[in-house]
């Protein structure tokens, strides 16, 4: 190999002389980072945004009804005269979780058992073409699923159900929001699982282990802090899901758990609200704030638990 | 010691060739798709010795030793021809199941895959699924294999200890010694240390040749001059043939083939 | 449409932009409106919003709106808000609204209710939970209700009418989506429940409206008895707000109102809309205080 | 040896080997189960939607009469939407996770930062219809235009592009950044010619996959004041628009069956819409699949 | 902890070879000087027959030590120890192939009488055995100073084997009758100071391996 | 061929301890918090020659060589103390740019680790960096580069495709193409060969010989006998020291110290 | 593709080394047996001087043998060409020192005339010297054929050992008086027979450096 004396020259020098522009780029190394750290501070003035709208008017809420009456009474029913209506959050809260249990208990067996299908048994080939169909079940408009529960799953309960089933109830949209969460949670966990190296079954395998050991003793526990996560979100998810149980889950908050009856859930509650007659000002109109502001401190705290889960459950490898 | 000793030791590395096998191999052929990755195969194994696979990337290895505990199964689009034949029975005779052959013939592999759980509960694994669960049985069989793999004063005050926590090497004996717990005949070895460092791979290797008293060993090496450290057999492959196999003193110092002469000493490419 | 050409008001020259919002049981008449009007007038922009009544006051009483639909009419709280950032309105009437009682198509012993019945019936601390509660006569049968939400302006005017601002009972399945009350007293056997006339009309094979007696013996609702008022009291008016300082200044917000006065009637009585047109005289009185607002 | 009973072992093999077809038959039948779900909500919709879907009732406006009706102005408002959002969306959220994996110190305000930004991503969009509509549509007077609304779909979205950028740049090798420095490269230059490119089909998978999210959100934009009935296409940013989740929503609640039936086929419409930027971003995914 | 067992153990093979073939060769030297002493032939032709042995044994050192480097890469001492080897088993190999010549001339010399008692030839015989002793010992300790002390012994057998052959030669004037005898004896001697030359070289193997560093110790 | 010859290769083996140093490290000490990770090093770096660095895991190998072209300051607990002098101008020197040291410093790591572009802009990427746009010079460099890094005729009709498209080998030859095309003077390379097949790394090898001759090349391996074989001087640190540096012929023939040949004869643990 | 370049190399630089001590030793070996012809002490004395570089030489090929051994890790052939060098060149050392100690009689002859004219001790050492031409050609070239030809080489030089040792040992009875001159001889002559010898020990390795088998060709 000669190297042509002239031109190696050339390059070296050429670099040194672009030195210059190098200072150029230096104003960028101090600038940039700059730029993207406003970025971040978005994301907080998002969060400072989303306080502070809910607390001005929680506020004003909390100066007509008692902190003591939102928490303690188990009963919500404000529409009628103020000194009539009841603001215990508890109903909105119990059909909230009634719902999510519901869906969580359709959800989580499902979802992981797709997922350790998708994972563990079904060929490259499938898992390339049922995992996108799954996403499309994620991408349905909640709308849609909402009237598929009360317009299918619902009749088809009451027929199931010995002593029928009310038309609005906590069954039905807890179902059907469960059904929306599976691909969530499959496609999560299938990802979860994923990301356990091969390696891992390949060792489990080698000693006399089936498909199933393997799954289950294996590769689960190593996924585990990533299943876990897919099923805290799908939490948060049906937590936070609204159309769904407008439409499926009736308006009737109740802090008795009976899931063939009607129910109400917080989002229900905002969207029946923020949809209907109340008068700007209102007590109710302020009421809808105090209910987000309870929703928002469930989802936090549901996703603090999900970061210390997480954090516990991580299996290092 | 004695001269016969020496003797011994020259003779033996000079005229092995009659064994009692436990694999016989008879015109092993396997395609990935189209890609014929082993041709016509014929090949025995020794008991209780190391034989050593050795060969250039791509020439099969892994593949052969696969097919010995039909991992190589696992890749859809494989297809086989042959008879491998495990001390009397066809290996893939559906009357013989591959968890059992697994079971009888354990597998180490080239990055160390301890589970994500305690040190204990990685040897365990294999004891427990095959429904062990007495407690004390199952110590016994965790401390043995701990012994075995050489790595039992190391882990014995850790037992409870995430595997993860272990050094490469150490990591790579405690897969030895899961392999070890469900008292396999076979263990095959598909690189064991292509990804420790050189005192770990020693280790490793010292282990090999302690184990070889009690277990029959086949392991591929990417390193020929651990091939030659370690094994009583070597086979060269290339391009999914068996150039030469023979006894390895014969093959580092004497190769009959020109091609395992090109590759050993590094005229290869 | 073939309204476009006797309908335009403004020969086709007018520009401008209109903000209508508010009670999603008006849409249907201020959609057809502003689709009528827009085709007459191709550079006005007429869409209309759905934010709900009170949603839709809201953003009025702030000045947002040129015209804020309701379903009932404003509250005191809103015209005080509306008083303190200076916005004058008015109200104009566009239609009537008949609320139907239904019941299943299963139901066939009900004939009719009084509206006292309806009362004891809805009443919060009622007694009523079968049908033998309202009438002996009628099975024991556990009666299920369905009204719409709350929080609509139909359920205030049912509060007005019916409960006379009493509570209701709370174990009404309530709703903001009148289709999914549809779907709940269809399904259920022993179901009851009120809703506008239009979800009855495009209903009519599975539910079965019930005759109210409101002292002058039973009347069905349909077309003729609600305009006439016979249907009583259950038909409600359904109104448009409009800020007095857009008619002024925007020429469009003129135009708009009174193309709606003038064919409100109409277009709220056709089929894919289903509600009750008011007598013609109303919309001629009220195109006249119109044109005084607009100094025209 | 001898502490392993190979005969029970070999005993047990059948009863084990059986456990493993039963527990595969009940997760093909959880599998199924959704792909069964699927399957009865995509034929009510087509069975449904079917005899409405026209090209007509893609470029007409919206009508009072079913057979007029159609979904331009929804759809170019999604579009419109769409504009604001993904631009604005991305920028921030690359913004934010590239100064989060490469310039951010391991400090308190990062970690808080991080915990912020997750949080946010379970916050319920209806929640963000509230902001909306404080911060953009009142207090920066935007009214409930195209730009209010992007911007709140945006901060919608964000957290989910943050946390998909997040982990594209973390799976971008240490190494290939090494290798740009150890060539005398300045951070800058290493993000911006070799961790941005290469972490670039994560983001993008993860942009996509969150905006197909705000395709089919309606709650916050209704809360935001979007509009029902629009006969007109949005001209500008500060034009008023309709989307269409809103008007799908609309016609669902109408009493006429006609209405339900071309609900049905917007939602035909909008499945396409999501299942194409599905294919996009599933395309992506697998084409740069484990480049490193 | 030592690794690396199998090869230690192997290496030690390969020096208690070196040992018994260093052991049969002072064995061989013996009794050929005994041989040549009691003019015993039959102990002579024994001599002949057993140096297969060492042959073979010299062919397995060499053997093992290819094996050692081929199969282990060895570097710094263990290599010197291997390269040793195969220097020291060649220069024993040759100790005993003088043995042969020895029993060789001995037969040569066969019952003919002895012009006169052989005496220095076997005193310098047992020293130069001595020598090979003395580097086995050196060898089997890797002892440099003992290595180096065998340069001083072979002085004394130089020296003897001058001493030697002039006494030889005025032998030869004087009993012109027994010159294929003396002459016989010539070369004996000359075999056994070839033999402790040898030795000497085993000693400076033995500082090679322990060192890394040539030391002529012949010069 | 003469004898000469003969003479002067073992005479350069048996002494080549005058050279132009490149790099002269004095009393380097480094901690990675309280970690000392390199303590008291003294090391002067040949100009044009192969220098290895062999040790343990864990000695400090990658992080001595990492001082070299301040590469160990990415870690943010590192502290250092020492001089590090590179063709007289100390590297620490705020004037003197550590953009500019490793333009002049250039580094090939362990695994390879191409840019996910085409090979061609893998080259031209270094010079694009420094501000060099014209085509037909980035054309120049890139042959030359991939000329020098004997990897042109494997990859001149593929430009354009993919770097990941290549072999590890190759890619790690690419890497090193990409390196050369700044003209760096000196050559750091932390484990090239480690993750390569025998083959690869021969082939990488006998490039680094080729190399030497108009670089100077700093290279950690693992590998004791790629050291043996490829370099002109060795050092064996152990703990953070440098316990004995060398020519490669006496380290590996005649070390000086007790635990250089420990290490190297594999008696270590 | 050919790879580890620098290994041939240096395989190929360790080659011609033992090619140029080869070629060292014959000119020593021809110029030893010219002194001893021509009773020239000078040229006697220089080949003692010239040793020394061809001792150098050999030490420097077992140190780079052993470097490449360190370095190289050799295996197969590679390897076995490798001891085959230590030995060849162990064996050509030897050979140069029977050049030095033929020298060394030459000197203890002096200018004492010669009983007969010598002619047929340099025949048989001329003989030898082939046999070193042949076994180095054989090296060069690899040839085993070439290398087997030396077996009969050296049994010519065995037979024409035994007629010289009887013939000079019937001169010493005739001509007492140079019982001196002849023992000198009859060391000669022995000299090159191990030379001789020395060549089969060259051509056994290389045979074993081509096959990989030991092949005894002085039995
Ligand atoms: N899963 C697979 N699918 C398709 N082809 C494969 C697969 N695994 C291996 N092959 C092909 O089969 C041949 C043999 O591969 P194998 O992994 O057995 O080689 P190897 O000798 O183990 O190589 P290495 O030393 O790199 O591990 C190669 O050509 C390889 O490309
Ligand atoms: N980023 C780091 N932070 C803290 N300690 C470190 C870091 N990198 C290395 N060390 C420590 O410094 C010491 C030297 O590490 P270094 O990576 O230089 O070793 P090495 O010789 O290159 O080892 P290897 O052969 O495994 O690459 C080790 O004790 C290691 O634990
Ligand atoms: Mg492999
Ligand atoms: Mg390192
Ligand atoms: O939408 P409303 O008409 O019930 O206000």
């Amino acid at each position: 190999m000669s190297r042509d004396k002239s031109n190696q020259k050339s390059i070296r020098s050429m670099i040194q002389e672009k030195k210059s522009s190098r200072s150029q780029s230096a104003v960028m190394e101090k600038v940039v980072p700059k730029i993207f750290l406003i970025c971040a501070i978005i994301s907080i003035f998002t969060t400072l945004g989303i306080v502070f709208t809910l607390l001005t008017e929680t506020f004003t809420f909390f100066s007509r009804v008692s902190i003591v009456e939102f928490i303690t009474n188990t009963r919500w029913f404000p529409f009628t005269s103020d000194e009539n209506a009841d603001y215990g959050i508890l109903a909105l809260v119990m059909g909230t979780l009634t719902v999510t249990a519901i869906a969580m208990v359709v959800a989580i067996p499902v979802g992981l058992a797709a997922a350790i299908y998708l994972s563990e048994y079904a060929s490259a080939k499938t898992r390339k073409v049922i995992k996108p169909i799954l996403e499309v079940l994620a991408g349905v408009p909640t709308i849609v699923y909402g009237f598929f529960a009360l317009t299918f799953v619902t009749p088809l309960l009451d027929k199931i159900i010995p002593g029928g089933i009310s038309i609005f109830n906590a069954l039905s949209p807890g179902i059907v929001v469960g059904i929306m969460i599976i691909p969530m949670i499959a496609s999560l966990s299938e990802d979860a699982m994923n990301a356990v190296p091969n390696s891992m079954r390949e060792g489990a395998m080698a000693l006399g282990a089936t498909r199933f050991e393997v799954a289950i003793k294996v590769v689960l526990p190593a996924a585990l802090s990533g299943v876990i996560a897919s099923f805290v979100l799908g939490i948060s998810r049906a937590i936070g899901e609204t159309m769904i149980v407008t439409i499926a889950g009736g308006s009737r908050p109740t802090a008795d758990i009976n899931v063939t009856e009607s129910i109400q859930t917080m989002t229900a509650y905002i969207v029946q609200v923020s949809q209907g007659d109340t008068g700007f000002g209102t007590t109710i109109y302020y009421s809808i704030y105090a209910v987000g502001m309870t929703l928002f401190l469930f989802t936090l705290i549901m996703n603090l638990l999900a970061q210390f889960i997480s954090r516990k459950f991580r299996e290092e490898y | 010691m004695d001269i016969t000793i020496n003797k011994q030791m020259v003779q033996k590395d000079k005229k092995n060739q009659e064994f009692t096998p436990v694999f016989n191999i008879n015109n092993l052929n396997l395609w990935y798709g189209q890609d014929h990755a082993l041709k016509d195969i014929k090949f025995d194994i020794p008991e209780k010795q190391v034989t050593a696979i050795i060969g250039p990337s791509g020439c099969g290895k892994s593949t052969f030793i696969k097919t010995l505990n039909r991992m190589v199964e696992m890749v859809p689009i494989v297809r086989m021809s042959g008879e491998i034949v495990y001390r009397d029975k066809n290996i893939f005779d559906p009357k013989y199941g591959v968890e059992e052959l697994r079971t009888q013939v354990g597998m180490v592999f080239q990055k160390p895959n301890p589970f994500p759980k305690s040190i204990y509960d990685n040897v365990a694994y294999g004891p427990r699924i095959h429904g062990i669960k007495n407690k004390k049985v199952l110590d016994e069989v965790v401390e043995k294999s701990l012994r075995g793999a050489a790595i039992w004063d190391e882990v014995k005050d850790r037992l409870n200890e995430n595997a993860y926590g272990l050094s490469g090497g150490q990591q790579q004996r405690l897969c030895i010694a899961r392999c070890l717990a469900i008292e396999p005949d076979v263990i095959l070895m598909d690189e064991p240390t292509s990804a420790l460092d050189p005192i770990s791979t020693l280790k490793v290797e010292e282990l090999v040749q302690e184990l070889k008293k009690d277990y029959s060993i086949v392991i591929v090496t990417h390193n020929m001059q651990q091939a030659a450290r370690i094994s009583d057999r070597t086979a060269f492959f290339l391009n999914g043939e068996v150039v030469e196999y023979t006894d390895t003193s014969t093959l580092f110092s004497n190769p009959s083939d020109k091609r395992t002469e090109d590759y050993i000493t590094g005229r290869f490419g | 449409g073939n309204k476009s050409e006797d309908g335009a008001a403004g020969g086709g020259d007018l520009s401008g932009k209109i903000k209508i919002d508010g009670s999603s049981t008006v849409f249907p008449i201020m959609e057809a409106v502003s689709e009528e009007f827009q085709a007459a007038n191709p550079d006005v922009q007429a869409p209309v919003g759905v934010s709900g009544t009170g949603g839709g006051f809201e953003k009025f009483v702030r000045g947002e709106l040129d015209l804020a639909n309701a379903s009932r009419p404003i509250k005191d709280e809103e015209k005080t808000a509306a008083g303190d950032k200076g916005i004058e309105f008015t109200e104009f009437e566009l239609a009537k609204d008949g609320l139907s009682v239904v019941v299943s198509k299963e139901s066939d012993f009900i004939d009719h209710l009084t509206v006292d019945e309806l009362k004891k019936m809805w009443l919060e601390e009622g007694k009523v939970k079968t049908w033998k509660d309202v009438r002996p006569e009628w099975p024991a049968e556990k009666i299920e209700f369905f009204s719409p939400g709350t929080d609509s302006g139909t359920f205030d005017y049912w509060n007005e009418a019916i409960l006379e601002e009493k509570p209701m009972r709370r174990d009404a399945q309530l709703s903001e989506d009148d289709n999914v009350l549809v779907q709940g007293v269809t399904g259920s056997k022993n179901a009851i429940g009120f809703f506008g006339y239009a979800y009855y009309q495009a209903n009519k094979d599975k539910l079965k409206a019930v005759p109210i007696d409101g002292g002058n013996g039973p009347v069905e609702p349909n077309a003729e008895t609600i305009e006439s008022g016979e249907y009583a009291p259950l038909s409600r008016p359904l109104f448009t707000y409009v800020n007095n300082k857009s008619l002024k200044d925007n020429e469009a917000v003129y135009e708009y109102t009174k193309f709606a006065l003038e064919n409100a009637g109409e277009l709220a009585s056709s089929d894919t809309i289903g509600y009750v047109s008011l007598p013609k005289e109303k919309y001629e009185e009220q195109m006249k205080k119109l044109d005084e607002l607009a100094g025209k | 040896m001898g502490l392993i009973n190979k005969e029970s072992v070999k005993k047990r093999m059948g009863s084990r080997i059986a456990a493993n077809g039963l527990a595969k038959f009940l997760f093909i039948l959880a599998t199924g189960f959704s792909l069964l779900v699927l399957g009865v909500l995509i034929y009510r919709i087509l069975s449904q939607g079917l005899p409405y879907l026209s090209f007509d009732f893609i470029t007409n406006f919206a009508s009072r009469m079913p057979e007029r009706a159609g979904i331009w102005a929804a759809l170019l408002g999604t579009i419109w939407i769409m504009a604001v959002t993904a631009p604005v969306s991305f920028i921030l959220g690359v913004g934010t996770a590239i100064y989060l994996e490469e310039y951010a110190k391991k400090n308190a305000f990062t970690k808080f930062v991080q915990v912020n930004i997750s949080n946010l991503a379970g916050v319920p969009s209806i929640v963000f219809g509230l902001l909306g509509l404080t911060i953009f549509v009142r207090l920066a007077g935007l009214g409930s235009s195209v730009l209010a609304g992007g911007l709140t779909m945006s901060l919608l979205i964000l957290p989910v592009i943050v946390v998909a950028s997040q982990e594209a740049i973390r799976t971008v090798p240490r190494e290939i950044r090494e290798a740009s420095f150890g060539m005398g490269a300045t951070k800058w230059q290493t993000i911006r010619r070799i961790v941005f490119p290469a972490a670039l089909p994560g983001i993008l998978t993860g942009t996509i996959l969150a905006l197909s999210r705000a395709v089919g959100e309606t709650a916050p934009l209704l809360v935001l004041g979007a509009l029902a009935y629009v006969a007109f296409v949005p001209e500008n940013l500060l034009s008023q628009f309709t989307v269409l989740p809103i008007q799908l929503y609309n016609w669902t609640s109408r009493p006429q069956e006609d209405f339900h039936m071309l609900a049905a086929s917007g939602i035909i419409i909008l499945l396409i819409i999501l299942l194409i930027m599905n294919s996009i971003a599933v395309l992506i995914r697998n084409k740069f699949h484990k480049r490193f | 902890m030592v690794v690396r067992e199998n090869f230690q153990l192997q290496l030690e093979e390969m020096k208690q070879a070196i040992v018994q073939i260093s052991k049969l060769t002072e064995e061989a030297l013996e009794l050929s000087v005994d041989a040549l002493k009691n003019q015993d032939l039959d102990k002579a032709l024994q001599i002949i027959e057993n140096d297969n042995r060492i042959n073979v044994l010299e062919d397995e050192i060499n053997d093992m030590a290819i094996l050692l480097i081929a199969k282990q890469a060895p570097v710094a001492s263990d290599l010197r120890r291997i390269i040793a080897a195969i220097k020291i088993s060649s220069d024993i190999e040759r100790m005993a192939d003088f043995a042969v010549n020895i029993a060789k001339s001995t037969i040569r010399i066969g019952k003919q009488e002895l012009i006169k008692p052989l005496e220095e030839l076997p005193n310098m015989a047992y020293h130069a055995i001595k020598m090979l002793t003395t580097a086995t010992k050196a060898y089997i300790d890797e002892d440099v100073a003992l290595a180096k002390e065998l340069a001083d012994l072979d002085d004394y057998v130089d020296e003897t084997y001058g001493k030697i052959i002039k006494e030889l030669l005025e032998l030869m004037t004087q009993n012109p009758e027994h010159l294929s005898q003396i002459s016989q004896l010539l070369f004996v001697c000359r075999y056994i100071e070839r033999t402790a030359d040898h030795a000497t070289n085993i000693a400076e193997s033995i500082i090679f391996l322990v060192k890394g560093k040539r030391y002529g110790l012949n010069d």
